[in-house]
This record gives structure tokens, C-alpha cells and sequence, in this order.
């Protein structure tokens, strides 16, 4: 047992820091480290720049043109990509329909596809919930009905993340009522532009547009969109919620928000003072430094278990998720919460980067003030979306504990 | 010991009830917090017709004579409407301190006009770098020609954009931090040498950052004794305090209401999600939070009154810090059992969420008072 | 609206400590300040002094020789009763047999039992949970079968509280097997020296002996100790339920705990300082205060809306036993926490009134240290007892939210 | 980066499993705990022939240069196996030190002792009034005609009563709490002027108070330097909280197999109690805190072996804070799963909880270093 990093591997960090230090728009950074608005040109020019030097998929094998890395080298790579403030890639493309097409997908879809979201010309969004299926997901009522050379997609998708930026959306779909309600699900690959697809954007809580409800009216799919076989899509979409969930802990997105975290308490002023010097809040940073702690082994522990009994991920996923979502959670409270009177306004503008504060405002509002209460609000869905937490719970308690 | 309403107290409260209902729906209250004046001016008129401005005031300046108790039970409904209007600032801190401090002809000048509705006031007294500390106060008072001059900056004043009168803290001795030498003074938001960076907050109010440029005031515009102004500061923070507390208590009802319906209504594995025991007890964690919380406005109230500071701090900084954790824990667990419908604009959930959060934030947040509260034996 | 209490009220509780402070025999009190090992004696003592004062039921009405006292009165007396460190009454006698009684018992037994027990002759135990049946209760199964003039009573009975003092134990017994569980029940009065029962005493996790089980081989035992109608007894039982829960609030209790946490923590030194400097354990005395605070108004408010609206209690009692178990909890545990590496040392002497420390270890251990961790370790029972937390928090979703 | 036992450490570890499964049940060691030595000597002497008591010293001592990984595993199945013997004091912290901070000479005689069983060490380090703070040092040591004179108290010494040796640290220059004019001396339990009050502890073990009456000692019976003593023993010390998280570890993972075979076996209303969902989500989280836990006792295993020690120093406290919180956790809803069968004696539920509690509060408790983890940037 050993928890120190090869050689290898350090030189491995040095390497992939030197390149994204060198490669990283200056803009993007800037964004990013003051938890700016990312918009859809910054992912994808980032993806094009991963892509020209061959990182465009660090968790694919190489012959589906990924990079071929191991858990260690992956963990290294998203821990240095946060650190420096590079925008995360686009998941539903790379980490969860990804796996599905390598391993589901005929040949023709894997050689269309695969290389178009490495070389980052496609966005995939992801068409999962509907009003009245989100825990119960299972009971989703969009339906696909064949005719002829194509499917007929009829219904309603919503908590779409990011959408309105998509090329293409990969959907479960209804084509069979018979059984039970998974036995009648498939999984259809459907390219935005289609006529009949209407995407309504819905706001959040912070008062941003992320999420869209996506409407299907009389939509034509083509046949050859049908991913695996008909009515087998359950299991690749509980395949695929595996995979959406191995980065839910964000131990790299973690470490960068503590950072920040400790960067701002100590330049916040309690009474004159710096509130780093506050012991209790000192203490409450100490408490969530030391869950993050835990996490970073305790997700390195699974993901080496898994390596060795070279097995795909399991339930154990569900602890690094609940865990994960609850700590990127704590790191934002504590965030607004370090801004004490300054975390009251609502500056929408301050999301931007050419906004300049009022002189009065900008000599204690910091440039970093904006967006901080807004993303504790926003971070609140991390224990909702990808399986809420009592999923996640009720997942242990039945695949694992055996209750 | 008695924890009944009076007959009037039910009345007010029955008034108030069916004026949010009909005039108050979450619609217009949406609407009202996008306005440029963040509020409601009818709802304001409204409010003075119904006596609520002047609530607080004693009888021979036109008021009702009040107590903590009547501000508690107006205030738990401005929580349950999300009411927008400057009521804490400018009736229960800014007008209680011109009844506690203020001399006579101030008082008689002032209070009707503030309970007829026609006077609001705002409270300065928070400045950058001293967070929550009311001693923190860097902006200077010097007396000079018969009169005083203000000059410096304070930050976050809730609800000045909207402020006839700002009332503030400034230091006539001393250095930044003593309790002594801290001076209260009563400025036109007009006057010269104001200038105000105002925002919206997080919650929909309105708020101001307010600069002070050599502003120029009479003699009698300084309220109470001169070096003397941190005690009755103090004494109408504790009062918008207690109100806050009160605020948080509707809100913290309100939404176990919202939650307990949804959990009725919403269906999933084909039954209401309220049958899944692990949700049921967390709605019973958040009733018996709720109740507590109560408990803990009831003593703020009463405590508003108390004629011992000591006790009054103590009392009300440990409802300020008991209320901010139980508000957390079902701000945040009523989002959670809504799932991605407690995440969304469109549904009140989340704007009770977030004003739960920003009330924490205000007037000192909980480590503020818990620390507040443990240093006083 | 109004928290303070009446000068008469003032007057009457000046006036119950006085009487308390005059009567309450000192050794008695000095055992309960100290924490010291309770006899049967200490309580049976000073329910015969309460009683010859006419202060032996308190909480019962005039009609049946209580005190006919309102809530208030009843908590100001339990308040000073604590604060001065008399001891608790009986419960199983005055708090749980003596409503049943009053309530569904006929005259004679009114007459003969109710009496005695405000005399103090008689010490009741009782006899609900059985191996098979805790949270579960109505599935006991202690058979009482009827022979002539009397029941023949069978089976086993456990968590019997203090039953090795007891005069009589009030048994639930099952009389019938038809119908729903609960419809078979009834509640009997046995004579503890009745031929045919065993002792059998359970030794806590503290090493203590507080808890029995009690065997019943062919107990004999009168008709007319039966309670009301036959198969009736699950009614009775759970109206005792009910009443058993309203002092579980323990409020007394825990404002003394509370003070004697204080003490001890100004006294006990850390790095030379009183721990009571220490922030972040004066913090966590803080943090309990506020809990207490607040249920001592919603306990009142519970009891005054009840005396309003004059009706008997409620499930709102879960809420007070919930929070009133998880106060008495926190305030041992951090008495316990307070004494540091002093909680180490297991002195069951310590637990008597004439144990004299070795002088080494007498110069840094008071003779308030010995029971403390005991007390931590024996106080998890209070969130287990008297219905458990989960229990409660059933009865609060069921019959106070209609989930 | 590696999370894997060596061969080696998997045998060792199936030894020792072997040994409790078969020598070491509930119920012996229930009598052990109630024994006059409190522990087995017979456990004692096949320890040392498995190699246990020569795990950690270099093999130029007769040692296995065992590191900070194999102590973990064998303190985390003495946890699991409750065992009484005083391993962490005589092995993992006495012989330790002696290894760290005694001369050549002592080394070569002593180490290969304790190995053999031979001789067992008490660490006394705390006083009266210092809680956990091991510069407060109050007991003297004078240097007087080529020898050593030591007065005072220490007290609460784990596994003084059945040690041969105890290693003290008194004061030779300097006030109480300062760092330096700490040194460290080898004291015979039987030396003239050395008395015990010894007692059991609330877990099981043994412990005692020791006074020091003018203790003569030779010059060799300083270990390390003169005034240097402090950093010995935080570094001994830190080893044993090290063993404590893995110890504690241990205990959670049997606590939590215990309560989920109860949850599956024990039925109320008909069916199995682990089929309700609000115990279900409560193991869940007791899981989710095992594998937390376990994580850090690796983090304060790899850390005890640490060059500096201000890198060590931080990761053991914040492990023994974190673990001492998901031990509470852990501990407190392992009895309440149990309902009235967790706090009866005559399970081992019991037992588990009050060994977790005392490790919280042995060599430091969760809020002691939480302050040390959170004062180290």
C-alpha cells in the first residue's frame, strides 16, 4: 500500500500541466477561475485544442481514438485541468454516450459518431427525465413508433442540461408497452435540427438558463439511429448511468473550489481581520477539507479495486456520488457564506466578463463576489439530477448491503 | 405565561392574511421584484390604511403602541407572502430607533409621516471590512460650524434606493472598532454629497451601497447623545432581528406546507412519494424544526421588549442562530424533496429557499450570534 | 402573548422551594447532585414526605388525592424538583398506572391502589415489552388465561425497569387469539409476590442493573385485577403511551444537566485554561442551550394549547420526546466530553456515597467523575425507550402529517 | 499509488484473524477484562512469537522493519477482536520511541526484549489540567550527582499497571506549556518512589496514576537529548493515533456488519426491521462513514512514516478528528439499530460503542485535533 505517485506518474502531472498552461486560452482561464458564465465556444474550442494534440478523449481506449489512460493518469489529468481552471469537457458526449456507442453501437454509428465528438463538431445533450419520470424513470412515456425506414418520436423531455447548445440529443424512447415498463424502452440517437423538435428553455433558481424542456411533435428518425436492439435501451441507459456517475465525485473540481475557498476567507475581513482567523469558520472549512480528503482515496480506492479485477464500476459508485455532490454542496455554502453582507447583491451583469462595478461597490464587492451566491443556490441540483441522493441510498441498500 | 393571540392580534392577522391571497399572489410578487421599484407602492398605502406602519409607535405619535409580539405576527406573514416592501427598515429599525433616540420634536415630525406611510427610512450601519460589527464604523463625524459633516462609505443598506431618510453610524471619536465615539445621525437621501450604487439582492429586495462626500447636516440632525449612537444602533438591529426571526418562522412554515403537498401529490413508482418512509421522517425532522423555531421567534419577540440589553442580545442572538439552522434545514431539504422542481424559477419553493438563505445573511449571520449568544454567560 | 410567569405563580414556585430545600433529606440530595447510585429507599423516602405535605401526586386531580395542579404549576414544581435535585417520582406509578386507573379502572380498585401509591407503599413496574415485541408491541404474547376466578398468566416479560423493587407490575397480557393483534389484549394488575414469577435481572451497558425480564410460569392471579373490560387493554395501553411520552420532555432534568455541564466546565482545565474558554466547547454547550431553550416554550405551548383546548395530549408529544431524549443525550455526552482523559477510568466505587479516591488520583478526579461516562453510555436508551425515535417519528408522519 | 496488501501482510492478517476466531471469542475476553491483568498473557507470548511485538523495529533488532501500513493492519483487527493487551503502549508507542529516541545501547537491549515479550512499556505523557496538551509538563526532573531526580504526577498512563518500564516526561528547564526543557526518561515501574493507583478503563483495559517521589535515576536513563523530549513524544503519540484510526476502523466495519445482520434477522410488524427505508438509508450512511474512515486511517497509517513532521502531524490529526466524528456516527446508530439489544451488556454491540468512545477521547479527542488540523495551513 502506497499512496505516493510513481515517478512516471509526476512526470506524467508535469507533462499534462505544462501543456494546458501553454495551450489554455488566456480568456477561458480568467473566466473560469472568477466562476464567470462558460459559454458553449469556450468548451468547444477547448475540445478542438485537447483534440489536435490526441487528449480530445482521455477515457477511451485508443482504438476508439481516446487516449487510452489508466484510472491514475485520468484522475491526474482532471485534477490539473480543474486547477488551472480549464472548462470541464462536454460529459454527455464524452463520458456517458461515449461508453454507450463503444460498447452498444454497430460499427458504422461508432466510426460516424465517436470521431466527431473527439474532434468536438458534435454536442450531445441528453433526453432522460420527463414531467412525470425522474426517480421513476422507467415510467417515461415518449414514444417512437415505426414507419417504414424511421421512427415517429412523439412526447416530452425535460431537465435537458445545456441543450439549447446540442447538435444531437440521444434519447430513451417508448416503442413497446408491453411487459414491464423497462422491458419497452430504446435508445435513439436524434439529430436537433429535425423538424418538430421545439426546446423551451427553463430558468433556474439562480436565474440562469442551463436546463430546456425538449418537445417532440411527430419527429422523423431514421431507422439506422436506433442504437443496439429495440426495446433493450434500459440496459444501456443504466449502463450509461454508471459511467455519468464515476466523475460525480469531482475531486478536481473540489480541490480547486477549497483552494478558492481558502483564498477568499483570507482575504475577507471579519472586524478588520482576515475571517481565515475566525476559528469557526476555520473549523467549518476544516470539516469539509477533511470529507474531500476522505473522497480523493476513498475514489481511488474503488477505481484501483475495479482496475485490478479489471471489472466494470458498481454500486460502490453511489458513495463517491452522494459524498461528491454533498461536498461540491458545502464548498459553495461556505463560499457565499464567507461574503457575509457581500453575498446579498444580485449582479447579473457581474456573471459577464466586461462588467465594471460602481467605484463605490468595487472597493469591498470583489470580482470574484458575483456568482458565488448564485452557484450555491445552482449546486443545490447536485444532489437531485444524475440519481438523487435517496437513490443513490436506496442503491446501496439493495445492491450492496442487500436489504 | 400565555402564548394566545388578543382578539386584535386576529384580527390584524386575519386582514393581513386575506390581503396577501387576494392582492399578493406569487405572479404579482414576481412581477413587483422585477419593477424598478422593487416593491409595491399600493401595497405600501395599503399597509398604512391598515395601521401596520405605525404599528410599533406609542399612541401620542399617532401609532398603536405595539409590541415585539404584534411585529412578530405581521412579520411571519410578510415571510409567508414573500412581501417586498421595506417594512423592517422603515418601521421596525428605522422608525423604532427615531422613537428610542430621537428628540421629542423629531419623534412628532417623523412618526405620524412614517405610519401614514409617507416617510421611509433605511439603516447605515454595516461598513466594508467589519462584516457584521456595528463598531466597525470608519466613516467620520466632525462638528464644525455649528453643524456636522459626514464623510465615508457604508455598504449593503437594505433597502436605501427606496429611503426618504438614511439613518447613520458614523464616528465622532475614538478609532474604528471602539464601542464609544460612534454617532447616529439622520440623513436626506438627497442631500448633497450622498451618492448611492444600488442593486437588487438576492431575495428580490432592493439594497445600496451609500457614499457620504463631506456631507453637510444641522446640529439637530444627529439622533441621541453624541458618542453614544452604538447602543440604540444595537437596540434596532436586535428589533429587526427579532423580525427576521419571526420572517423566517412563515417562511420555514410555508414551505413544510408546500413540501407536505407535494409529497401528497407527487406520484413515482406508482405511489405519492410521501409513502417512502425515509422522506416521511425527514418531513417529520422538518416539523419538529419548524416547531422549535417557533418557539425561538416567540422568545426574540418577547425579548425585543426587555429593558435589559444583556438579555436582549443574548435572547435574540440565540434565536437568530437556532432559526438559521433550522432555515437551512428545511430551506434545503424542502428543495431537495421537490426535487428538480425545487431547482426551477417558476415554482415559489426556491424564492422561500433563497430568502431563508439571505435572512441568514442579514443583520448578522449564524456564526455571528451563535458567537454572540456562547460569550454571554 | 406573554412569557412571564404571574406573581402567582412566582409566589408558588418560591413557595414548592422552600418546601423542597426544608425537606429534602441532604444525603438524598447530595447522592443526586453527584450523580450517585439511587436506592429505592431515596425515592420511596421522599414520596412519603411529599405526601404528608399533600404534594403526592402532583399532577393527579383533588378527586383522587392529587394536587389537582394546571401544566404551569406541574412544571414549575418539576423545574425546582430538578433544580434542587429531589429525586424523580415513581412514573410507572403516578405518570402511566395512575391515568390508566383513574380513567378506565372501577371504584374499588380506584380505591384501594390509588391511594397506596401516593402513600408510597406501593412501588409499581411494568410489564409491556416482550422478546418479540418492541416497537411491535401488539404482537406480545404472555398468555392470561381465565380458570374459575382467576387468570393463569404465562409468558416472559422484558426491559422491565427497576421491577426488583416492585410491589405489583401492570401487565399487558394476551387474552384472546381472535381478530387483529390488538383486539386480543388486556391489562392486569399482578402482585409481584405472586407464586410462579421470576426475576431475572439484564445488566446494562454501563454495568449497571436497572432492566429485568420477568418470567411468568402459571401465574395465578384474581379476576378482579383485571383493568376495564377484557380485550380491551391495547386502548389503555396506548393512552398510557401517550401520557408516559408527556415528561419525556425531561425539561427539569436538563436545565439541571445543563447548569451542572457549566460547572464542569468551568472547572476542568485545558492547557491550564478552564475549558469553558474554549470556543469551540463553549459552542457546543451553546448549541445544546438553544435546543433546550426552545423546547421549553414548545413544551409549553404543547401543554397550554392542550389545557385550551381541554383535551388530552396528543401525537405532538413526539415531537417533545424526540428532542427532549436527544437534549438529555447531548448534555452527557459532553459532560463526559468535558472531563477529557479523566473519562477514562471506570470506578464503579465511584458510584456510591462513601467511596474515597486514592489521593493521587483525588488530586485531579472530583467525585462528580465516576458516573458520567456510565451516564453517556446508559442515557442511549432514552431515543430507544418509551416508543424509539423511529417509532415517533411514524406516529408524527402518520397522524400529524397524514403521510 | 497502490491500495494493496502485500503477500506478507495478507498472511499476517489471516494469522491473526485465525487467532481471534479461535482464542479470543466474546466471552473469553469478557473474563480476560475482568481478570486481575486485565488482558492474556498467554495472547501476549503468541503475539510475540507470530511477530507481532517485533513488527515495527528494524531488523538489526531483531525486528520485521515493519511500516506504518502493517501497524494499521493489526491494530484494525484489534479492533475488531476488542483485544486487551497493551500492543499500542509497549510495541507501537514505547518500544517506538525507544526506537526513535534512545541510545544505541538501550536500543540493542531493550528492543529485542519487547519483541520477545519480555517487556512491556507505558507511555506517561499527560498531567493534571492539561487535557491533551503534551508540553503542559509539570513534573520535574533535576540533574543532581551524575543522576536524575524526578517529582510529580502523571496522570490517566494507559497500560501503566502491567508495564515493566514507563517512559516519562518531565520538565528539566522552562514554565509549564513551553515546547522546550522537556525531556524523557526510563523509569522501572518498581523504582523507589514510583507509586500507581491503578483502575480499569470504561473499554476494558487498564490504566493508572502514577507519582514519582524523588525518583533516582542514572544518567543513561535520558532518552534523546536533554530539553528535546517534546518531539519524541508527539511523534510516539502520533503513532498510536495512528493505530487508534485503524483500531477504530476496525470496529466500525464489525459494528456495521453486526447492525446489518440484525437489520436482516430481527423482525417487528411482520417483517425483517432492515426492510423499512428509513434504516436502510441510516446503514447506508454508516457504510458511506466506514469507507470515509478507512480512508483516513490510511492516510494517518502512510503519514506516521512521514519525514516531516508538520506533514505528519496534520494528516494524523485530521484523521483522528474525522474518525472520531464517523466513530459517534457510527457507534451511536449501531446501538440504536439494535434498539434495547445495543445497550445490554451481553452483546458486543455494547462493547464496540464504549471502545469507540474511549478512543475518542484517548491521545486526543476529535475537537483537540481539529483544532491542530485546522491551525496547520
Amino acid at each position: 500500500m502506497d499512496l505516493k505517485f510513481t515517478p512516471d506518474q509526476e512526470a506524467f502531472r508535469a507533462q499534462v500541466r505544462a501543456f494546458i498552461e501553454a495551450e489554455l486560452p488566456a480568456d477561458i482561464r480568467a473566466r473560469s477561475r472568477l466562476g464567470k458564465r462558460m459559454q458553449k465556444d469556450d468548451m468547444t474550442r477547448w475540445q478542438k485544442i485537447l483534440d489536435r494534440h490526441g487528449w480530445g478523449a482521455v477515457m477511451w481506449p485508443q482504438r476508439f481514438g481516446g487516449s487510452g489512460w489508466d484510472v491514475v493518469q485520468q484522475h491526474i489529468f482532471e485534477e490539473e485541468r480543474a486547477d488551472i481552471g480549464a472548462p470541464p469537457q462536454n460529459a454527455f458526449s464524452l463520458r456517458m454516450l461515449g461508453p454507450v456507442l463503444m460498447t452498444f453501437a454497430n460499427a458504422a454509428q461508432q466510426e460516424y459518431f465517436l470521431p466527431r465528438i473527439i474532434a468536438g463538431e458534435d454536442w450531445w445533450c441528453q433526453g432522460y427525465s420527463e414531467p412525470g419520470s425522474g426517480s421513476d424513470l422507467a415510467s417515461l412515456r415518449t414514444s417512437a413508433v415505426r414507419q417504414g425506414d424511421h421512427y415517429l418520436v412523439n412526447g416530452q423531455k425535460t431537465w435537458n442540461t445545456l441543450g439549447q447548445y446540442a447538435d444531437w440529443i440521444f434519447c430513451l424512447v417508448r416503442t413497446s408497452s408491453e411487459g414491464r415498463p423497462q422491458q419497452g424502452i430504446s435508445f435513439l440517437l436524434i439529430d436537433m435540427k429535425s423538424p418538430g423538435i421545439t426546446v423551451r428553455p427553463i430558468t433556474m433558481l439562480d436565474g440562469e438558463h442551463e436546463i430546456n424542456e425538449i418537445w417532440f411533435d411527430n419527429v422523423r428518425v431514421p431507422l439506422q439511429n436506433l442504437v443496439g436492439e429495440e426495446n433493450k435501451g434500459w440496459t444501456y441507459a443504466k449502463f450509461l448511468l454508471t459511467h455519468e456517475r464515476t466523475n460525480n465525485a469531482g475531486i478536481g473540481f473540489c480541490k480547486r473550489a477549497l483552494k478558492k475557498l481558502k483564498e477568499i476567507a483570507a482575504e475577507q475581513l471579519s472586524n478588520g481581520r482576515p475571517l481565515l482567523d475566525d476559528p469557526r469558520f476555520r473549523d467549518r472549512i476544516a470539516q469539509v477539507e477533511l470529507e474531500l480528503m476522505a473522497l480523493e482515496i476513498t475514489n481511488l480506492r474503488v477505481l484501483s479495486a475495479v482496475a485490478n479485477e479489471s471489472r466494470t464500476l458498481g454500486p460502490e459508485v453511489s458513495v463517491l456520488k452522494i459524498k461528491g455532490s454533498e461536498i461540491q454542496q458545502m464548498l459553495a455554502e461556505l463560499q457565499m457564506q464567507a461574503l457575509g453582507p457581500d453575498a446579498l447583491p444580485y449582479l447579473r451583469e457581474g456573471l459577464g466578463m466586461d462588467w465594471v462595478p460602481d467605484p463605490l461597490l468595487a472597493r469591498h464587492y470583489p470580482p470574484y463576489a458575483p456568482p458565488l451566491s448564485g452557484q450555491y443556490f445552482n449546486l443545490r441540483k447536485t444532489t437531485i439530477y444524475a440519481g438523487s441522493t435517496e437513490i443513490q441510498k436506496n442503491i446501496i441498500s439493495q445492491q450492496i448491503l442487500g436489504l | 405565561m400565555d402564548f394566545n393571540y388578543s382578539n386584535e392580534q386576529m384580527a390584524l392577522q386575519e386582514t393581513l392574511q386575506r390581503f396577501i391571497a387576494r392582492d399578493y399572489g406569487f405572479e404579482q410578487r414576481r412581477e413587483l421584484a422585477r419593477s424598478t421599484l422593487g416593491f409595491s407602492a399600493g401595497a405600501w398605502a395599503q399597509y398604512a390604511s391598515l395601521g401596520l406602519l405605525s404599528l410599533p409607535f406609542p399612541e401620542e405619535y399617532g401609532g398603536l403602541g405595539g409590541n415585539g409580539v404584534d411585529i412578530m405576527l405581521v412579520m411571519e406573514l410578510a415571510g409567508r407572502g414573500l412581501l417586498l416592501e421595506p417594512y423592517l427598515s422603515s418601521v421596525v429599525m428605522g422608525g423604532g430607533l427615531i422613537r428610542a433616540a430621537a428628540a421629542e420634536p423629531l419623534k412628532r415630525s417623523m412618526l405620524p409621516r412614517i405610519g401614514a406611510g409617507e416617510l421611509k427610512l433605511a439603516l447605515a450601519c454595516y461598513e466594508a471590512g467589519g462584516r457584521y460589527d456595528l463598531s466597525h464604523v470608519a466613516c467620520t463625524a466632525v462638528y464644525r460650524g455649528g453643524g456636522w459633516r459626514l464623510s465615508g462609505e457604508k455598504t449593503v443598506v437594505l433597502d436605501a434606493p427606496s429611503a426618504d431618510y438614511l439613518l447613520v453610524s458614523a464616528r465622532s471619536s475614538g478609532e474604528v472598532g471602539d464601542s464609544n465615539g460612534i454617532s447616529l445621525f439622520l440623513v436626506a437621501r438627497e442631500a448633497p454629497g450622498v451618492s448611492l450604487s444600488a442593486y437588487p439582492t438576492q431575495s428580490g429586495g432592493r439594497a445600496a451601497d451609500v457614499g457620504l462626500e463631506d456631507v453637510a447636516l444641522d446640529a439637530n440632525a444627529l439622533i441621541g447623545v453624541v458618542d453614544g449612537g452604538l447602543s440604540p444602533v444595537e437596540w434596532a438591529v436586535d428589533q429587526g432581528i427579532a423580525g427576521l426571526c419571526a420572517e423566517a418562522v412563515g417562511i420555514i412554515a410555508a414551505l413544510n406546507e408546500a413540501t407536505l403537498t407535494y409529497l401528497k401529490t407527487r406520484k413515482q413508482f406508482g405511489v405519492p412519494i410521501g409513502k417512502f418512509q425515509a422522506l416521511q421522517h425527514r418531513m417529520a425532522d422538518m416539523l419538529i424544526a419548524a416547531e422549535q423555531a417557533r418557539s425561538m421567534a416567540v422568545i426574540a419577540a418577547v425579548a425585543a421588549d426587555a429593558e435589559d440589553a444583556r438579555e436582549r442580545r443574548r435572547a435574540i442572538s440565540g434565536a437568530k442562530a437556532y432559526i438559521g439552522q433550522a432555515a437551512r434545514l428545511v430551506g434545503q431539504q424542502a428543495v431537495q424533496l421537490h426535487g428538480a422542481m425545487g431547482v426551477v424559477d417558476e415554482l415559489i419553493v426556491s424564492h422561500y429557499f433563497k430568502r431563508l438563505t439571505m435572512i441568514d445573511l442579514s443583520l448578522g449571520n449564524t456564526d455571528f450570534h451563535l458567537e454572540r449568544f456562547s460569550n454571554a454567560p
